[in-house]
Order: C-alpha cells, then structure tokens, then sequence
C-alpha cells in the first residue's frame, strides 16, 4: 500500500505541452506513471508525441479518461485558477508544483476547495516508489518499501531518500509538502494517512526552521503514532535570526520556529533529530533493528 | 515587502481608514513652510523600516515652525540605531503628524495563520505598547478571530472582538467599519501583515490609525505594479536587490557572517548545505538558491554574485536535480570560470540527480571532478577555506 | 411531530430592543414560544422587561442560553452580517423577517452558511401551532392539528390557514418561505421535510405567480410524495403580463412562472389546485374524507 | 432599475469592458459636431428602456456630418412603437458610435437563478439575434455555467464556455477577462441581469460590447447612491415613481385595467384579492401592498395614491394583519376620509388579526363596518363599481 497515489491512479497534466510540463511528463510516464492526458488550452484535439491527448479544459479531460489526479505546471499567476478549475472539474488530488502563488490566492483556494487534495504548491510532488510519480522528483533514487517520508523542500528530500536507499530503507510513499507560506497538505496531514498506512512501517519527517508545522508534527505524532519509529531533520538550523532564507517559512522570527524549539518539540515526542541527513539512515536503523536488509 | 508607515498610511487611506492630519517630506525647508501654515502641536515622525524608532531618538514634538524646521535639520541625516539594528539606518524623510489629545489606544492586526490556512484578526485594549510583550505577559488580554476566507469580512466581526477585547466604547461605533477597511486592505493588496499600533481614540471621540505597518506578500505584488515601484524608493535590502537584479526571488540570496560561497538548488538543500558547512567547522558567507529549473545562464550570474562578496575565499556548489538539469549547471559553471573578469575562487562542485551524469561529463571535460556527496563537499569547502 | 421547530426549540431575538423586535418578542413569548433572550449590541447585561437577557453578540446569546433557532428583526443593510453571524454562533435555524436584503448579500450568505437553515428573508415565519412560534404571524388563527402548510406570502397564509382553522383543520407546521429574490428554503425543501413528518398527514401549497418553485414542488411532490393529499393555490393568477407585483417573484415573463405553466405542473402531479383561499377546505376534505371533526 | 444601454456601457468601462468609440448626446448639433470632428461611419442609436428599437426604426447609419444630424433631428422626439410597447417611448437621447467591422457576434449573459440560488453564466455563438428565441430552438446552443457565490469568477469559467459554445478561435483570448469584468459588474453592483448581445468580433480582431443591458436590484441600490440618482434621469415607470414618492417600494404600486382600487398589506394578499375581484366579475384597477406594520400616515397616503386615478370607482382595503397592525389601518383610513381634499368612492373594508378588534372599534366609532370575509369584500366591492 502506499498513501496519496498507487500503480492505478489516473493523473492527468495541467499545462502538458509547456517546457517544464512536457520534459516531466516524459519522465512520469517513463516512469510508469499512468498520465492518461493533459490540459493546454487551444491545443484540445491533439496528442502529444507518446500519445497521450491534449484538452482544452480539466473538465474535457476527466469526462474522456476518468482522471482522478492532476499535476500543474502553470506560471504563478494561472495557480489558483489552475487548481480551482481541477476541483470543479472532480480532481481528487491536485500535485502544485507551481512556486510563488500568491498567499491570498491559496487562502482562498484553500477556503473553497474541500474535498480536494493539494500538494504543494512550491513543492516536488509525491512519489509511490515502483507504483507511480506525480511530481519532478529524480525516480531512480527511489526504491519500494516500508518508510514514509514527509519533507518541506524537494531537493533536501532527494538529499535524504539518496541516503535510506544506498543505505537499504526503501519508501513506501514520499510527499514533498512544499515551501510556500500556505499549503494545501501539511505535515500533520500526511501523518495521518500514513498511521494509517499498514505497510508504512517507519517514517522520516525534514522540516525546517520557521513556521509551526514541525512542532505540529511532533504533537500528532506523540498523540497519535505510537507504534511507528519516527527520525526528523530540521534544515536551517545553522542560519542567523531574522534571516529570509528562500522558503517563506524559512524566516526565524520571536520565539516560533526556532530550531530549538523544533527540535525540543520532536525530543519530547520521542523522535531523534539527525544531526546531517547522511545520520537518517543509521538513527532509523537504530530505531528499526534489527537492521533491514 | 515591508512598507514604511507613511506608505501604510497612503493604503490607509485608500480604504477609508482615518490617518491623522499631517504632511510627508524629505527637506527640513517643507516642515517649517506646514507648521507656519498650520500652527498647532505636531509630531516629527523619522521614516525608517526599522522598529523601536521612539526609543532610539526618531521622533520629536514641535510646537512652532521654528521648532519644527530646528528638529527635522536634527532628524533628516541621522542614523538610528537600536539593539536590533546596530548598524543603524539613515533617516532620509519626515512624516509630520499632528498631535493628538488621546483618550485611548487599541491594538489591531491582521495576518496569515500558516497552520489554520486562514487570515487572523488580533484585537487588544492594550495598543501603543509592544505586542509581543503583550502576548507573552498577558496572552488573554489579546483577542482573536480566524476568519474563514470563503465568507470574508463582516461586521459582526468587528462587534465581537471590540466587546471581547473590552475595548473602551467609544472605540465601537467605529470599530467594525475600520476593521472592515483593514481586512479590505489586507485582502485587497495581498498583506502579509496589516497593524495599527495603536489605534486612537482621541479625547474628541475619532478613532484614527496613529501608526501603519504593513507587509505585502512579494508573490502577489505583481497586482500592484504601481506599489511595487515603492520598493526601489525605499531602502531596500541589499541583498534582495542583487537576487532580483540576477532574476532570483528576493529572498533566494542572503549574505551570511562566514567566508564560503553557497549556491544550491532549492531553499531545503540551501539550508541543508550551509548546516553541513557549520558540522564540518565552517561558516557561510551566504546562501543562494538557484530555484528549480535554472539554466546556465542564471548559474554563471550566480556564481559571479558570490565571488562579489569579497569575503568568500572558497566557493560550494551543491545540486540535487529534480527539475533542476544537471548538464544546465554544469554548463553555467563553465561559462562562469571562462568569463573575462570573472573571481576565481578555489570551489567545490556536488552534482547529483536529474541530468547528473550529462552534467559531470561537461566538468570532466573541463578538468573539473565533482565530488560525490555533501558531506564530503563541505569538509572539502571548509579545507579550501583555510586555505589547505 | 412537526418540521424546523417544536415546543423545545431555545429561540434568541437579533434585534430584540428594537420597535418591531421587541413588539414580536411579547407576541411570541405569549404563545409560548421559548424566548431565552435576544441581541442587540451595546445593551449586553441588560434585560427586557419580561425579564429575558440581551446580549452584545449572537456568539454571547448562544453561549449562555444554548439557543439553536434565532429570529432576525434587522435593517435591510444588516441582514447579511447578522445571518453570518448567527451561523457563525452556531445557530441551526434562522428566520429572516427582514424585507429587501440585497439579492447578492442573500446569494453570498446562502453558498456560505451549510448547515444553517434560513427562512426567508422577507417571510412571515415559522410556527407548530400549540408549540411554538417563531415569526410574526398572529397565533390566534392556527390550531393544533395534522395539516403542513407552506406559503411564499405572509398575509395569504393567515387568510388560507384562517380557513383552514374555521373549517377544522388544525396544523402540524405552517412555514412561510418569503418573497424575496433568494430565500433560503424553498417550497422543495420544505416539503422534504414534511414528507419525513409521520404527523403532518396532508399539505397545503400556496404558491404565486412568477419563478419555477411552483413547478419543482409539483415535481417533487409526484416523485416523492404519493401518500399525503396535497392541495395548491396560485395567487396573482388575474395579473397582466409583465408588470411587477411586489414580491421579486411576481412578474411574468416569457414562458416561465406563467399561472398556467404553474396550474398544469400542480394537475400533472394529481394536485387539485382551489381558485379562490375559501375554496381549499372544501378541496381538502375530498381528498381526506372521511373529513375530519 | 433597468439601466439604458449608455448607462450599461458607462459601467461596462468602469470594470474595463471595451464598448464602441463614440458619444452621448440629446442634442443633434452635438452629432454633426462630432462626426464632423470624426469622419467615417457611425451608428445612431435611440436611448429607450423598450426592446425591439431596431425594428421600431430607432437605429440609423450615418456616414457622414451632415446626415447624422439629419438622422438625429428625426430620431431624437420619435415616439417608438413595438408590440409589447404600443403606447410607444419617446427618443430623449442617442449614443452615436463608431461603425465596426463585424466578424462574428456572440451573446454572454448573467443572471441569478433563483432557484439554483446561484449567479448563472450563458454564453451563446449566436449573437446578436433575440436569446429567448434560440433558447427555444436550439437551448443546446447555448452554454449554462452556474457559479458558485463563495468562490466567485475564475477565468477556467470563461475558457471553458468559449470552448463549450464554440465561440470562434478570436474571442479566445480576450473572452475569460471580459467575462471576469462583466462578472465583478454583476457582482459590484448588485445586477439581476448584466448582458451583451452582440458581443462582436471585429473584423481587426477586437472584441467589443456592441451592446448593454444591465438590471441592477433595487434593493442594493443604496451602495451605489450615483447610480441610483440615475434613475430620476430616466423615464422611470410612472407607477414606481409614486409608490416611492409616498414611501413604498417600487414594485408595491402597478396600475392594472380595472376600476376598483385595491389596498392590501402583503403582496400575496394583494395579488389574492385581486384574483378574487377577477373571481366575482370584476377587474382591479391596480395593486397596492402597503407591506408589513405600515402606519396611518401610509395607509392614508395610499388611499389618495389609488383614488388619484380616475378610472377608480370603489375601494377594497383587505387587511389580514400580522405585522400591520389594525389599529393602525383603522386610523388611516379614517384619517384620509376626514381629509379635505380627498376623493371619496364607495369603500369596502376588510380588517382581521393583530389588533383587528381595536381596529374594528376605530372604525365603529367613525360609522363605518367592515366585512367578515375577503369574498365577501371582493363581491361588495364589485357590486359598488357596478352601481348597485
């Protein structure tokens, strides 16, 4: 099993014949991500080289292929948009790779929008390792398995699941929730899919400095995922305060989203806090032994 | 985007938000034509971005133009300092308000709630004092609404908080309309951030916005062109300058204390780098996030804007690629170090991922072997550093 | 039994200081409507003169009377923000007396207040009779009884249930659903309700010329309800096209709302429609016989 | 409040719908002026609240100065006839605007289903042409998209009816913006109905309002007081006139083809009691809803307002009192007929609920005795109007 996605999920590419769109959805489908079609607007009508058929609108392209996913590559501007016309059109879970979306236009999208699954958006997707990948992560670092994995940044998350897989931890899913200020999954979220997951059988949560979602993190999982070893990491813990470091959350401001606070938040929850990414593996092992194969 | 208060007292307005009488100026000669025209108390008020401006000697009571022109000479010029901004910060320009007889001050705020996805409202009888101390001494004393974004603003709202808050009633005619405005603001322009610190009732029974900060979110700014040009009218971060100037985000590049360049892609990896700089006994000079998608191009002028600090003495480039293409780094790399007047630097490269391997055949072709993980990279970045 | 509200049900007054508020207030707390006190900010502490306490907010009022239904007396201007409001305080049936709330204050408050019952606005109310009553309708006139009443206009109900009630023919629950524009609860609500009321044996339907909701409760009532005799009214049926009578609703144009369109919609589902309020006993008794006592 | 087209394409421009260059005028000086300043070919355009003035000759092409005015001599003080109109609207003004080049013309509406209780979006490729009629053609030609209130207007809404309809390839671009102004006017301004029928395609590739009708609810009209102002400018209904001007609503006064005067508080009731007039062999002269807890000094006025027409020559007064209370009735009715100037005409009142019985006795003390029942009143009335 896995959350979020499987080998059955239908996804469909919103923006499929743009350059960041297209070059991905080669990758999806080599793959074996079941893109069954795509959305770009005056192109409906058409198929792109490996087949698949372009629609003018998200509604066209459910009606003909019974689409329950969708992944965006829209400028920041077309976002909410985007993801308004994937729930009107009956998407169940929308994968926004899209950066820099204007936070007043997520609340909103956020505010209206119940019933469907955001990921993202400013985030790197979701993968179901051997099963499919909605999302712009590098496939081959990934491996099937038994760890949940929960991050805020992409390429820390590549960093990270490099190591579980030379290291022998495969992943049963991995959610990349993304950086910007609001999102539409968060840590807690995932959490909860994943506890109740039978074949996630550990998990590793990256967070970073700012925001609380970390310290939200920790409180579900102290309350709720008792049984299922748990290995954190806080990215930016060497950074001044008052410093704006890339991910709107990334700021440490007050008392809030201090790395102390963060990793005091996972010690009182019982989860080890990894010092290097390159220390997972080994934490989990601990957590985990006997070892894996 | 932070504005300064008599920016936040221009979108004050804007919405119907009742800002005191007064004038804006950059020259000492103005203050003393307002005051002559208008006779009365008044109040010099330095605009500067920084907090804690009353305490550091910002702002001045005059009660005549010659006063007045005598104090706006001392203000225009001087650097503020404070425990936050020991580096102080130039007063370039007055706000001159008049003085108002107050009977009592609120405080009032709108911001993100990142966690409850939603806009937060904080009221609290408690204004002209520091909220945050507020908060911790007397968290119950600071009200708070959540308001669901689908419904918006409605004035019911406002009656709830002023009654909750025990605001004075004067403040309650007026309340849920201005609040009103701000919410207006607050959506309208993309806030992060609206405050009104404090909000007045004066002696004569107005309710006015003594104070105005407001944060715009740079991701929506570009709905406001017009507000956006404020940006280069105000001293802006340097740093954000340059990663704007190079086409980054504003908050893609930020000068650090230590002396090692970091360029990485994506702001977790960026992060992530400059911890593994720390763990290995360094410091970074900065952190740069190329984004996801970089081209060469972007790489070279990043390259060049680290080596522009004269401080870094080794340089570590990390890359991870998703949507970020290996062999696009790569490239952009050679480019840099093939530049005329380009500042070598002794520079570390990690290159993994999407691409990875066009990419190290690019290096390789240049005499340049990468190494292979990051760990390796900082101790390798840290050694050059010191000059080993 | 009856529908939306019973001899239980905790009723708060928005508005109750002011002149009509106050004035339905004592009217409603002497049929024995439970009153538990009322709203009207800045005279919050204080009481009425019957003894019920006001509060500044709705949240205040349902916080310390546990109040479920609310009867808004408010301008125009201020009956969006009090409808929010009272859905905001958890409040599960409001009856919106107000007359001439802006359409798209009503349009707004409808796609945002789920779960929330409104009736009207522009509405004469809600009453069980012998239970309880929650509107401006003069109680004198209704009698406890089986049948289920529902009326777009206020003052055509009294004059309709004024026959019923000579005639014996006591009510479970009168509803009058309003005439403005965008109302709340519709005749098809309504008559969901009804359906599911073992006690209400027999409706009557007193509808008006203009708008579809004639038809659709016709509609509803062949699909849904075949058990219950069912007689209709259609007021405005000697008005000349295209004039504007009062209610929104009133004006025909084209082909829909048409006092014809409407009489056949009532005879297709097998409901006898009266041509005059004094005929409806009579027409209600056929369909009942045995009449009642 | 219907809105004439000028009017409609003033508040088109506001929310930056494009409209034909052009001008407005009651003046054909102004015309001849104009085209002479603007030579080439232009459209004359009757201003009329009524449909159908193509047909009823109010639409004229001039090219040149010199015809324009002659055209607009004619034109401006026309009566124009149609056959919902046949008592005709005189031409007060014309909107003279530039001939375009026309390419294709598509139709886009707003409205408020009632019954959806949303705002619903029909968008049409046949424009120009009457809507009803391909609504009751071919209904599949033309695309419904309802809107949901909390999330408002998204331009995905606007692409997939231009695709759904088969607009022509043209209109793609510039349609989900013009669609998003036409729905913030709908919204900002509170409209039962905002439409363009014809939305033209030019020829050089613009997309115009070629035409403007927008219906603004009455009830919202107090946000937009300079709109509202508008309506003393236009012929306004008579009968809407002077129910306002005695403090009713527009719609709670219509002049019907009777000659018994009707006063009744509720619409319901109002229109009940003239089915029964209709019911015993009479006709009603008009509908009056004096509303719900009208006082004497309403009801007074109202009973002046009806036996100001002539053609009125009994009364009905049915009151069944919820929130009007009879009391209050009773008094007015016996105030106007104490008045000096008033036109008395046989009346028959009915009186029963709130304080019907105080009413009653208000009425027993000036002589008078009411009816029990509203047949009762309806036959008395109609056999006063006939004589008997």
């Amino acid at each position: 099993m896995s959350i979020y996605l499987d080998k059955n999920s239908k996804v469909i590419v919103q923006g499929i014949t743009g350059r960041e769109g297209a070059f991905h959805t080669q990758r999806m489908l080599a793959y074996g991500t079941q893109i069954v079609g795509g959305v770009t607007p005056g192109k409906g009508g058409t198929t792109i080289e490996t087949g698949q058929p372009v629609f003018d609108t998200v509604k066209d392209a459910v009606d003909a292929t019974g689409a329950t996913h969708s992944i965006l590559f829209v400028p920041p501007f077309a976002g909410a948009d985007a993801l308004w016309e994937a729930y009107d059109a009956g998407i169940t879970l929308a994968v926004c790779i899209t950066e820099g979306i204007p936070a007043h236009d997520m609340l909103r999208v956020v505010a209206t929008t119940s019933g469907m699954r955001i990921i993202g958006g400013n985030c790197p997707g979701v993968i179901s390792p051997g099963k499919s990948l909605v999302g712009i992560m590098p496939g081959h670092i990934f491996k099937e398995g038994n760890v949940g994995m929960i991050s805020r940044s992409g390429t820390l998350t590549y960093e990270i699941v490099d190591g579980l897989t030379r290291a022998g931890f495969g992943q049963s899913t991995c959610v990349g929730i993304g950086g910007d200020p609001i999102i539409g999954t968060t840590f807690v979220d995932c959490l909860r899919a994943f506890a109740n997951d039978p074949e996630t059988t550990a998990l590793v949560v990256a967070g970073e400095i700012g925001g609380s979602d970390e310290e939200d993190a920790a409180a579900f999982i102290q309350a709720h995922i008792p049984d299922k070893p748990v290995v954190a990491f806080i990215g930016g813990r060497s950074a001044p305060k008052g410093k704006r470091l890339g991910h709107a959350g990334a700021i440490i401001s007050g008392n809030t989203g201090t790395p102390e606070s963060k990793v005091k938040a996972f010690a009182d929850a019982g989860v080890p806090v990894a010092d290097r990414p390159s220390d997972i593996p080994r934490l989990l092992a601990e957590r985990l032994k006997p070892i894996p194969a | 985007m932070k504005l300064m208060e008599y920016q936040g007292k221009d979108l004050f307005r804007r919405v119907g938000i009742p800002t005191p009488n007064g004038v804006y100026t950059t020259d000492a000669g103005d203050v003393k034509a307002y005051l002559t025209e208008h006779p009365g108390s008044w109040v010099l008020k330095s605009q500067v971005m920084m907090g804690g401006r009353g305490k550091a000697g910002g702002i001045k009571f005059a009660d005549d133009a010659q006063q007045g022109e005598t104090l706006a000479r001392e203000l225009l010029g001087k650097v503020l300092k404070s425990v936050q901004n020991p580096d102080g910060e130039e007063v370039k320009s007055l706000l001159v308000e008049e003085k108002v007889d107050i009977a009592s001050e609120a405080y009032v705020s709108i911001t993100i709630d990142r966690a409850a996805k939603k806009p937060v409202v904080m009221v609290s009888r408690f204004g002209g004092m520091d909220v945050e101390e507020v908060a911790e001494k007397n968290p119950d004393d600071i009200k708070k609404y959540w308001v669901d974004a689908s419904i918006g603003y409605s004035p019911y709202i406002g009656r709830r908080l002023a009654f909750a808050a025990e605001l004075p009633a004067g403040y309650r005619k007026g309340f849920p309309a201005i609040l009103g405005a701000l919410y207006t603001l607050f959506m309208d322009y993309g806030a992060n951030l609206v405050e009104i610190n404090p909000l007045v009732l004066t002696k004569d029974g107005r309710v006015i916005a003594s104070d105005a900060k407001v944060e715009l979110d740079d991701n929506g700014l570009y709905k406001h062109p017009e507000i956006a040009q404020w940006n280069s009218e105000s001293p802006a971060d340097e740093d954000q300058a340059a990663a704007v100037a190079i086409g980054l985000g504003m908050s893609n590049y930020a000068k650090l204390g230590g002396t090692i360049g970091v360029i990485a892609n994506g702001a977790g990896l960026g992060m992530g780098t400059m911890d593994a700089i720390r763990s290995a006994g360094g410091e970074a000079a900065n952190f740069l996030d190329i984004g996801g998608g970089a081209q060469a191009d972007l790489v070279k002028k990043s390259y060049n804007l680290v080596t522009s600090d004269p401080r870094v003495n080794a340089m570590f480039i990390n890359i991870f690629g998703g949507i970020t293409r290996g062999d696009q780094v790569a490239r952009g790399i050679v480019e840099a170090l093939a530049g005329d007047d380009v500042r070598k630097v002794p520079l570390v490269v990690r290159l993994t991922g999407t691409n990875a391997e066009e990419g190290r055949r690019i290096l390789d072709a240049a005499g340049f072997v990468p190494v292979e993980t990051m760990d390796e990279g900082a101790a390798r970045a840290v050694a050059l550093a010191n000059g080993r």
